[in-house]
């Protein structure tokens, strides 16, 4: 185990959807036989996640995997951390072009903004024109992002139909169906992940609207791998968390015993996962996918 | 004796009058009923068509403010002893993951997994108890540092055992188990069932359900918290220990001197809060088949909340069950009023920080008018 | 009154000792108490007054020392035990509680209970009547039984307090500095009472720095002297000025009694 | 002692009211205070005794009446007003602060500051140099300039108060009820610091329910009863028993005084 | 008088002695000064090659303790004072946020936004004094109150204004202006430029500013922090202002009756801690360029935290600057020292919950043997 990487993400603890990466790169690590750590603000704070990503570099590892939710707090960090010879490998969030401008090796992700567009779109093909965004963690911006993209992609102003909908999964039940009561013509529900799509399928079921209403969401679980087999989900994006985890142990890694390198970004999603072809997404989801 | 019997005259000249009327209305939980009929008052004028009044929507907010009223019983009773509980939120999270980690990752039956973290929840109550009784710390200090602790156990448990920080599978562990839907089923279905068959409530109309009633049982969840307001406003008015608890509160020496046993009392009051808490999360867990390591954040504060609008002392020693089960009722019907009434969503705080300053100048209003305190 | 001759004490305290931590409060004190009496304790404040008689009412366990309660040892755990066996005290930071009720008060503690379908519920109603009734004859007139004691007066606070102590059929009776606090009616409403539970054959320990109030009402005067006892004296076997030296420390204040008219 | 006829009065209260809400507290008070006279303030429990000195010392702003200091018309806004008149007082419910050190405690709201760059800073070493050096006066012997007042007991803090209260040069001392909870040996200490305070021309208010305590050291004695003046008496117009009686309320307790021995 | 002027005896013998030594030892300070060289000498074990105590490694855990540090004295006078602040966190979000919206989103001058900023920010903290002062009510309460009025503004004034929660640019608008250095630049460039061209720090390897040394100076950060340490011991200890603080925590009617200003001295307290708070958003806002609504959350715990580990009562009228200081030292020490160590994070809370207790502990014991309090 001679070389060292470290992952820093922007989630708090308790988000369960980051578990996928930290198997991720624990499984990365033990393949490439290196040495990996994942570290996180424990409040999701970005000014922290900052200072962790200053001591991470300080800690002097072979590299830092880490995200980009926003280029402003993080870049200088970052880009520190480049300059003292740790190489850097973007995932998660941010754009391909910050990452180079950061001086990142490469980029392996899904905007969020760009996955939002794109399910917007499809979502408009499938005759969509308005929508309730569940928003469980709204000051975080790129969960804001998402909801954004998804109505640009629409063609439509965001205006009211986010919601705040909190964690608790009763007030998220709750409140998604008294939004749904208040505001019968919504033709699209999307959740931002398991915490908000678990209440929000019990909610659906419960007020009849399962399977009638238009239902899309982020990220998978194993609920939500329940209701696109259900018919209740039309799609879930899954940017493959286990890749953003998986790939930049493995290049780092060859890049730092062989010197080879990928010449291009990756896109690690946007992918529709939709009824056809759900077995592995079944059997690891939440775990690998 | 008798010649010196009159250190009060029956008419005091140096006090003015106070209408009868205006006595036989102040009462602690006055505060709460005049919150309570302003806010329907309020969604009865803004959002009557929204759907917030039809069967529907009444157990929509019924449902959040029943969930709220269960942890705010707890801590209303702890209050009252004159301590207090950060841990609350933790112990919901800790408890579902405990229920999640037994029944699911280790297998074992539903109805002992259940058991065996009411059992495990009530200690680690006792426990926090027992520290503050013993080094005579506040009660805020112990408690903010198990909040940290059973947090952090929280997330570190599910993550080393499974790998995740949401276990699901529990709704399949718990198919056929004997003590499941009391915590996650619904009662008076057939009730319900015979409403919707005669037209009294609504159908669904098209969907899965389509011909159903839209409203198919009482949680039991709202049945946990009719329950446990009973059983707490029994216990703290009718019975002799109630009188204990307001003692405690009161002046913690001075009960002690009379011969209430004032460090059994609040251990006790700390493990029903924990009880409670319990309830909240195994409710939860049952309904949503899953248990997340975030799940019951910011709670402590919400439960805190509930129970100062319900016209409780912070300091001990004044309060009522009652009271807190409004508080609740307060919080959940405005919290989901909102968005029946399409207000934008983030405003929500801005309003029960205004309500909760409202309600508690008004509550120490009534409560000087009472208690003549100055 | 002193019906010292005619029985056995109820309590006989021996050898008391008590410390906290490094300061040693009571530093073996002995006491007996006989029924009918009203044995004054006084001295210096910090003497370890108030702690002895929290020993005697079981909120302080004895470092040292045996208790002998109605001919046999005892040992208080607790207040509610020595309250169980009888022994009712009036503490002198008051034991009531002000913002709740009268009633509820005055049954703190020892709440009367009545029982439905087998679970004992708080016998409200008769706490109320109970109240009333022994204010009433004390002559406190209560707006009602759920007045707040906090809007009582000191000296009606107190009365409420001794009249609760009696009530629950007290054989001993402790007050600790009962009139500090109070005005000159209030004060006599205090020794009356006094007076009248003595004469109802119960024991009173009766803790004051007036030593004109002690000589009112007491038939014995034990004075405690530094956590020590200097004896205990007979009414009539010690004239007030001994009694007030003795409390004072011996003659150290003579000359000064003397520039202010031995008044003090 | 009684200078009465040689000064003019330092301060006099006119028609004082001050109501609480639905509480009148007083009805309308007027009494004068002369320089180097020990003016006793006697009472019933709720009499208004410390609500009166209140309004004297500024906590409280007087809902009518007017108070004329040294001649003028005074209106003070908070007790710094009060205290840089000179006007001192030791309030029933003690001003110390167990926490804090003596010297701390002994200075509060009056620091002595010295300039540092322009800067006021609080001077420590004269603060704890005067604090033990009046401590010792006292005949206080502390561990040092901080031991906190915690550590001290009720009649040392007492004598803190008083003496703080001396050091800062009032030319009135109000004291109230400073000897409720104190020993004999304590007791007369303060006393006869009261009595070393009114030989030095400073005018003394001193509150009690103890009439011998009044007598042993007062020059004039008013009672108040109910929020309204009974009328201020000269040393030696009065016998204790009028006053005693005065105090009471009359004749009410004639009987409970015979049946214990006249001694309350 | 001299006669009975013997009330204490210069020896007592009702009181077992105290050895000199001890006496010496026992200060506010010494729980902060133990923990202080306990975490050290344990993160010098374990963790001295993993980089924590290289240039860099110390400026990352200094720059956090520091942030700690200048909430910390806010909240250690205010807790003195005898209040409480649970709206530092929204605060710090609350200041963030109004920076950037006066700057980029109206368009100000970045030195005026920051100004008025302050004047804002320490108006609301003067509002929650008011409101505490007048009606009584618990701080706990009033400021509970305002954490949710804070926060829910916080998100809603950039989302009605600018659609999202986040605003950046705010590093291009204050480039040039002179204001913004003192809270985002750094002092003491030439001596570490020095430092690293001697090769006693390490420099860069690679990039735009390959041969600069990796720490290029002292953030106004950690100045801010030391700055605003000595100001407050200085305050709390030297001048009469101190003593008032102490006095209105104490026992704030005894301190009223004995002529100090309390409620002025409780109202500048509120107004010092929020001042703290907005010192905090401003060096984050200016180092970060952006400010974000979910910036500060449970920083109102953590200054709490600081503050009681550093020996304060919750109660008030008891504790240190500095040891408020230590406090956030060690809470920074140890939270940054674990990812030095590699320890799993999510048992940071564990942690944190058992230094808590253990520091409130020791705490409590020194005080009583210095206030000799029972
Ligand atoms: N819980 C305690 N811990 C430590 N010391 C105590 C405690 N209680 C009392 N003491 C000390 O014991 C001694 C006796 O105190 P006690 O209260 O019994 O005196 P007292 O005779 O009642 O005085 P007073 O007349 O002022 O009421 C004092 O020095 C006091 O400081
Ligand atoms: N702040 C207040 N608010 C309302 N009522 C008050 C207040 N302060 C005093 N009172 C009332 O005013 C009356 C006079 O009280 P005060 O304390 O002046 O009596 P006192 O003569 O000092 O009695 P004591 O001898 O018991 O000390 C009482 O009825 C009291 O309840
Ligand atoms: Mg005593
Ligand atoms: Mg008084």
């Amino acid at each position: 185990q001679d070389l060292n990487y470290v992952l820093v993400s922007h989630a708090p603890d308790s988000d369960s959807w980051w578990n996928t990466i930290k198997n991720g790169i624990a499984l990365a690590g033990e393949q490439m036989d290196v040495s990996v750590e994942y570290r996180n603000p424990p409040t999701g704070d970005l000014a922290d996640m900052a200072r962790i990503i200053e001591q991470a570099a300080a800690a002097g590892p072979d590299g830092i995997i880490t995200t980009l939710s926003d280029y402003d707090v993080l870049s200088g960090p970052i880009r520190a951390a480049v300059d003292s010879g740790i190489d850097v490998i973007i995932m998660n969030s941010g754009t391909p072009e910050q990452a180079r401008e950061v001086g990142a090796l490469m980029y392996v992700g899904q905007p969020e903004y760009d996955a939002g567009y794109a399910a917007g779109l499809r979502a408009k093909d499938d005759g969509v024109g308005s929508f309730l965004c569940v928003n469980h963690y709204i000051s975080s911006p790129s969960s804001t992002e998402r909801c954004q993209g998804f109505a640009d992609g629409l063609g439509v102003d965001l205006a009211n139909q986010m919601i705040d909908s909190g964690q608790d999964p009763a007030e998220i039940k709750n409140k998604v169906q008294a939004y749904l009561s208040a505001n019968p013509d919504t033709d699209a529900v999307l959740t931002l992940g398991p915490t908000s799509a678990d209440p929000t399928l019990l909610a659906l079921e419960d007020n009849g609207m399962a399977g009638e209403i238009y239902f899309g969401t982020f990220d998978l679980g194993e609920n939500i791998v329940q209701g696109i087999k259900d018919g209740v989900i039309a799609w879930g994006i899954d940017q493959q968390p286990f890749l953003q985890a998986y790939l930049p142990v493995v290049v780092l890694a060859n890049y730092h015993r062989y010197g080879v390198l990928p010449g291009n970004n990756i896109n690690s999603g946007p992918g529709f996962v939709t009824a056809d072809g759900l077995t592995l997404v079944e059997k690891y989801a939440g775990e690998y996918r | 004796m008798s010649q010196s019997a009159q250190p009060t005259p029956a008419t005091d000249e140096r006090i003015k009058d106070i209408s009868r009327l205006r006595q036989s209305l102040i009462r602690p939980e006055l505060g709460g009923i005049c919150g309570t009929v302003l806010v329907f008052t309020f969604f009865l004028l803004t959002a009557l068509d929204s759907g917030m009044f039809n069967s529907q929507g009444v157990l929509n907010w019924s449902t959040v403010s029943a969930q709220f009223m269960i942890i705010a019983v707890g801590a209303c009773l702890l209050m009252i002893a004159g301590e207090f509980d950060l841990s609350v939120g933790s112990m919901i999270g800790f408890a579902g993951m405990m229920i999640a980690i037994f029944s699911v990752t280790l297998g074992w039956p539903v109805w002992m997994a259940i058991l065996i973290t009411f059992t495990l929840c009530t200690a680690l109550g006792a426990l926090n108890g027992f520290i503050v009784i013993r080094t005579g710390l506040p009660s805020f200090i112990v408690t903010l540092a198990f909040l940290f602790i059973l947090r952090g156990f929280t997330i570190y448990f599910p993550q080393t055992l499974e790998r995740k920080t949401i276990i699901g599978g529990i709704s399949d562990a718990a198919q056929g188990d004997w003590l499941a839907p009391v915590f996650g089923g619904k009662i008076l279905g057939w009730l319900f069932q015979w409403l919707g068959e005669a037209g009294l409530i609504a159908t669904f109309e098209r969907g899965t359900r389509a011909g159903q009633p839209v409203v198919d049982g009482i949680p039991m969840l709202i049945v946990w918290a009719i329950a446990l307001v009973f059983f707490g406003h029994v216990l703290l008015t009718r019975t002799r220990f109630g009188n204990w608890i307001f003692a405690s509160g009161g002046d913690a020496e001075a009960a002690r001197n009379s011969g209430v046993p004032v460090n059994r009392v609040k251990i006790l009051m700390f493990m029903f809060t924990a009880f409670c808490a319990t309830v909240f999360a195994t409710c939860q867990v049952m309904e949503f088949g899953s248990a997340g390591a975030d799940r019951g954040l910011l709670k402590e504060f919400e439960a805190i909340i509930a129970v100062v609008i319900g016209g409780a002392l912070l300091t001990g020693g004044y309060g009522s069950v009652i009271g807190a089960a409004l508080g609740a009722l307060i919080f959940g019907v405005v919290q989901q009023g909102l968005f029946f009434a399409g207000v934008e969503s983030s405003l929500f705080r801005v309003f029960l920080g205004v309500i909760l300053l409202g309600a508690v100048i008004l509550n120490t209003y009534i409560r000087r008018m009472i208690t003549g305190e100055r | 009154m002193n019906t010292r001759s005619e029985h056995a004490p109820i309590i006989q305290m021996k050898d008391i000792e008590k410390h906290f931590g490094a300061v040693i409060a009571l530093a073996g004190v002995s006491i007996d108490i006989f029924p009918g009496e009203c044995h004054c304790l006084l001295g210096d404040n910090g003497a370890g007054k108030s702690t002895f008689i929290k020993t005697m009412s079981g909120v302080h366990k004895p470092t040292k020392g045996e208790i002998i309660f109605d001919g046999k040892p005892m040992h208080f755990d607790d207040p509610r035990d020595a309250m169980d066996a009888g022994i009712a005290t009036v503490h002198q930071h008051l034991a009531m509680i002000p913002l709740m009720s009268v009633s509820r008060n005055f049954f703190m503690g020892n709440e009367p209970v009545k029982k439905i379908a087998g679970i004992n519920f708080f016998d409200r109603e008769k706490a109320d009547r109970i109240t009333m009734e022994e204010m009433r004859k004390m002559g406190i007139n209560l707006r009602g039984p759920d007045q707040a004691v906090g809007t009582l007066s000191g000296g009606e606070r107190q009365t409420v307090a001794i009249s609760r102590a009696v009530h629950f059929g007290a054989k001993v009776l402790i007050l600790d500095e009962p009139t500090s606090a109070l005005g000159v009616r209030q004060t006599s409403n205090v020794l009356a009472t006094i007076d009248k539970v003595r004469k109802q054959g119960v024991a009173v320990v009766f803790i004051t720095h007036n030593v004109r109030h002690a000589l009112a009402v007491g038939d014995r005067f034990t004075v405690l002297n530094r956590g020590k006892t200097l004896g205990t004296a007979q009414r009539g076997q010690i004239t007030p000025d001994e009694l007030q030296d003795m409390m004072a420390g011996g003659q150290e204040l003579a000359q000064l009694d003397d520039a202010l008219g031995g008044t003090v």
